[in-house]
């Protein structure tokens, strides 16, 4: 391993030395390699935090290479969202739409699986924190689009609630490497959670749609 | 022992600028510790400002003035060189005292 | 608040004769005039004066103070040293960040051990700790000078290239990179702008505003705790004090942020 | 606080009570009660923190002005400039409609002290903020205004 690292540095410190910006992917996967071993050795376990929290799937490894000013690939892209779409569990009973309310507390609440938080308490969504959702609300982020009048511009359909559904249970399944956490998948959200939330952005009623 | 305040007095046209920041937890006593225990108010409760041993300013606070505070205000009277000292004393009874020189 | 409320409100004041001197301002036009209220007066200052006094004072098993603590630009210098850091240092052949540095000057001249030199890295209510102290005081001795931090040995350059692959690094149970909230411009988290740590100008400002005195904690808090605090809500494993990952990242964005200007300790939200 | 005092001196009244609570820094003895209003403190409403100062009805007056932003990034520390022109102001005080005790803080402004304060408190929520003055007469006036809190950072 020493030996290893040695020959990485020796690596960077040409490439640097030339002048290149950009670095071949051998010395991409070598230091990949290396800033992991660090961090294994540079964080602990907390609360329900353990170290696995680490270990990257796949959608993870391949957007931690995909970045910045890397885009994706169109195959590897359709790869990835062919594979996500298939993790998506749709309701049993074929209803997305539940509770406005209850979404509108889901949207604002972000709290939950940080190494602070009481394990298995209920988890917030956190939606404002990257998209503006209604008019009352102020202090939304604009990491995301606008979700204001989500259900008036897009139709009140069928289709459009199940599309709801699946981009919170899994935003990767729709657009890979997408910032937004897959929220179903991940079990951040439980089902009902994200019915909520999709009612929050499909029912005529709620002030999303007002 | 609480830690020195921090206390700066400027000519601001014919009239003294006061700005003091202390430190201060300025407990509420409404909040609650990671047990669930309430964590006892503890504030500061009366502030003195004296110019030439004469009072230009005198206040009570409540636990609603924030952390660490911080206070500005302006007197008539004084010059260069004169001394401003600023008194705080808390609902423990602890109590500090500092000093500024007019600049 | 409403359109309603605050055409009552405005009515309510004009009548007071409170004349609302201007249209009513956007969200953000406010709370850039709250921040600028806030400018000054910056309890950091408190901080900063407690931690000279720690700077020189004859503390540890050696009874010695750490006024001979080599900061980067040789023994005893502490102006313009923050602006250096991170940097490799001979003497513990490592790269070390500020923090990293303290703790392994208290170690060889005061003869704390590493683990009592780690222990309290952040402050909390009614607890105040030297670290956060030091931190002020040594960087307020940089302020108003340019980050000039430079990857000239091996194990710099290493810190830089592997700091940037954490930067990047997705993991956890939310996906969540230091690049989601921080890889492009004019992002906002709630009403928080999110500088763009990939870009020169934004890194520049961002970097060099750290450490700050939090108004809704109450305490000044170093560039350790901001990455600490980074990790934990992006719902990773608890960042260690001073661990080789945290000086590695803070290697990849002070470098970044060469040229700017040090505004710190500075006050935020 | 002191809803927890009372509940202490009510409840059980016992000697080494009171004795423990005073440890706990929830009682305090001493002569420096005598010039912390504790009553004004302990109000809820404009008109009980008024009466608690001795004074009756507050007028609204144009002759105060409160300048604060609109909106706080944060509760817990929040700038507020308060001024008066009211002729003779004696005293002022920073008043916190929505806190679970209104009084913030009151200043005493002697002559040759502008009527001018810049301080900083806490906002529990989005509230209305007033400025309170007392004349040399005995008189009250008041402005308000009303500042947002917002949540702040990530949210988590």
């Amino acid at each position: 391993m020493k030996n290893n690292i040695t020959i990485v540095v020796l690596g960077i410190a040409s490439a640097v030395a030339v002048g290149c910006a950009s670095m071949s992917h051998n010395d991409e996967a070598a230091l990949g390699a290396k800033a992991l071993e660090l961090m294994k050795a540079s964080f602990h376990e907390q609360g329900q935090a353990k170290l696995d929290r680490l270990d990257q799937d796949e959608v993870q490894k391949v957007c931690s290479e995909y970045n910045g000013d890397r885009k994706i690939p169109k195959d590897v892209a359709d790869r990835l969202e062919k594979a996500e779409l298939a993790t998506i569990k749709y309701p049993a009973d074929g209803k997305y739409v539940g509770d406005w309310k209850n979404g509108e507390r889901i949207a604002q609440s972000g709290v939950g699986m940080q190494f602070t938080d009481t394990a298995g308490a209920a988890t917030g969504g956190n939606c404002y924190a990257c998209h503006e959702l209604t008019k009352a609300e102020l202090a939304f982020g604009t990491i995301g689009p606008s979700l204001y009048n989500f259900g008036k511009t897009r139709g009140y359909t069928p289709e459009v609630q199940k599309y709801a559904f699946g981009k919170v249970y899994n935003s990767e399944a729709f657009s890979a490497c997408s910032n937004m956490p897959r929220f179903g998948h991940k079990g951040i959200l439980s089902e009902q959670q994200i019915k909520d939330v999709v009612a929050l952005l499909m029912d005529p009623s709620s002030p999303v749609n007002k | 022992m609480a830690d020195p305040m921090k206390i700066r007095a400027n000519m601001a046209g014919d009239k003294v600028e006061v700005k003091v920041l202390m430190s201060h937890e300025m407990e509420t006593g409404q909040r609650k510790d990671s047990k669930g225990a309430v964590i006892p108010a503890w504030f500061i409760q009366n502030v003195t400002a004296t110019h030439n041993g004469k009072t230009v300013l005198s206040a009570e606070w409540g636990p609603a003035v924030a952390k660490n505070p911080f206070l500005s205000f302006r007197f008539a009277g004084g010059k260069p060189g004169d001394k401003v000292a600023i008194t705080w004393t808390d609902n423990h009874g602890d109590k500090r005292t500092d000093e500024a020189t007019i600049a | 608040m409403s359109r309603i409320n605050r055409t009552v409100i405005a009515a309510l004041l004009a009548t007071a004769g409170v004349a609302l001197a201007q249209q009513p301002r956007s969200a953000v036009e406010e709370i850039e005039r709250y921040r600028a209220a806030l400018g000054d007066g910056n309890p950091a200052e408190l901080w900063e004066a407690r931690g000279e006094a720690l700077w020189k004072e004859k503390r540890g098993p050696k009874n010695a103070s750490l006024e001979q603590c080599d900061l980067g630009l040789g023994p005893g210098v502490v102006k313009g040293a923050y602006t250096v850091l991170p940097k490799y240092f001979k003497d513990t052949d490592r790269v070390e960040d500020l923090e990293s540095r303290l703790v392994s000057c208290m170690v060889s001249l005061q003869g704390f051990s590493p683990e009592q030199a780690k222990k309290d890295p952040f402050g909390g209510p009614g607890k105040k700790v030297p670290m956060d102290a030091l931190v002020a005081y040594i960087t307020s001795e940089s302020r108003g000078m340019k980050m000039n931090v430079q990857t000239t040995h091996p194990k710099e350059v290493e810190a830089y290239e592997v700091g940037r692959k954490i930067f990047y690094f997705r993991g956890g149970p939310h996906d969540f990179a230091c690049a989601t909230c921080h890889g492009a411009d004019n992002q906002r988290i709630r009403l928080q702008d999110l500088p763009n740590l990939r870009k020169t100008s934004d890194a520049q400002k961002a970097y060099a505003s750290w450490p700050a005195y939090r108004v809704s904690q109450g305490e000044v808090r170093s560039f350790q705790w901001r990455l600490y605090d980074c990790f934990r809500q992006q719902r990773f494993p608890e960042l260690t004090f001073v661990s080789p990952a945290s000086i590695a990242l803070t290697t990849f964005l002070a470098k970044n942020s060469n040229g700017g200007t040090l505004e710190a300790p500075s006050i935020k939200r | 606080m002191d809803g927890g005092r009372r509940r202490i001196l009510k409840g059980t009244g016992g000697a080494a009570v009171l004795g423990l609570a005073m440890a706990a820094g929830l009682l305090r003895t001493g002569s420096a009660w005598a010039d912390w209003n504790k009553a004004a403190f302990d109000t809820k409403s404009l008109a009980d923190a008024v009466k608690a100062m001795g004074g009756g009805a507050p007028a609204e007056s144009k002759d105060i002005a409160i300048t604060s932003p609109d909106i706080a990034e944060n509760g817990a520390v929040v700038p507020f400039t308060i001024a008066s022109k009211v002729p003779n102001t004696e005293s002022m005080a920073l008043l916190v409609e929505k806190n679970p005790n209104i009084l913030a803080a009151n200043f005493q402004i002697p002559q040759g002290t502008e009527p001018w304060i810049n301080t900083r408190v806490k906002m529990g929520q989005t509230s209305n903020v007033i400025a309170l003055v007392k004349t040399a007469d005995g008189k009250f006036y008041y402005a308000s205004k009303e500042v947002k809190v917002t949540l702040g950072g990530c949210g988590g």
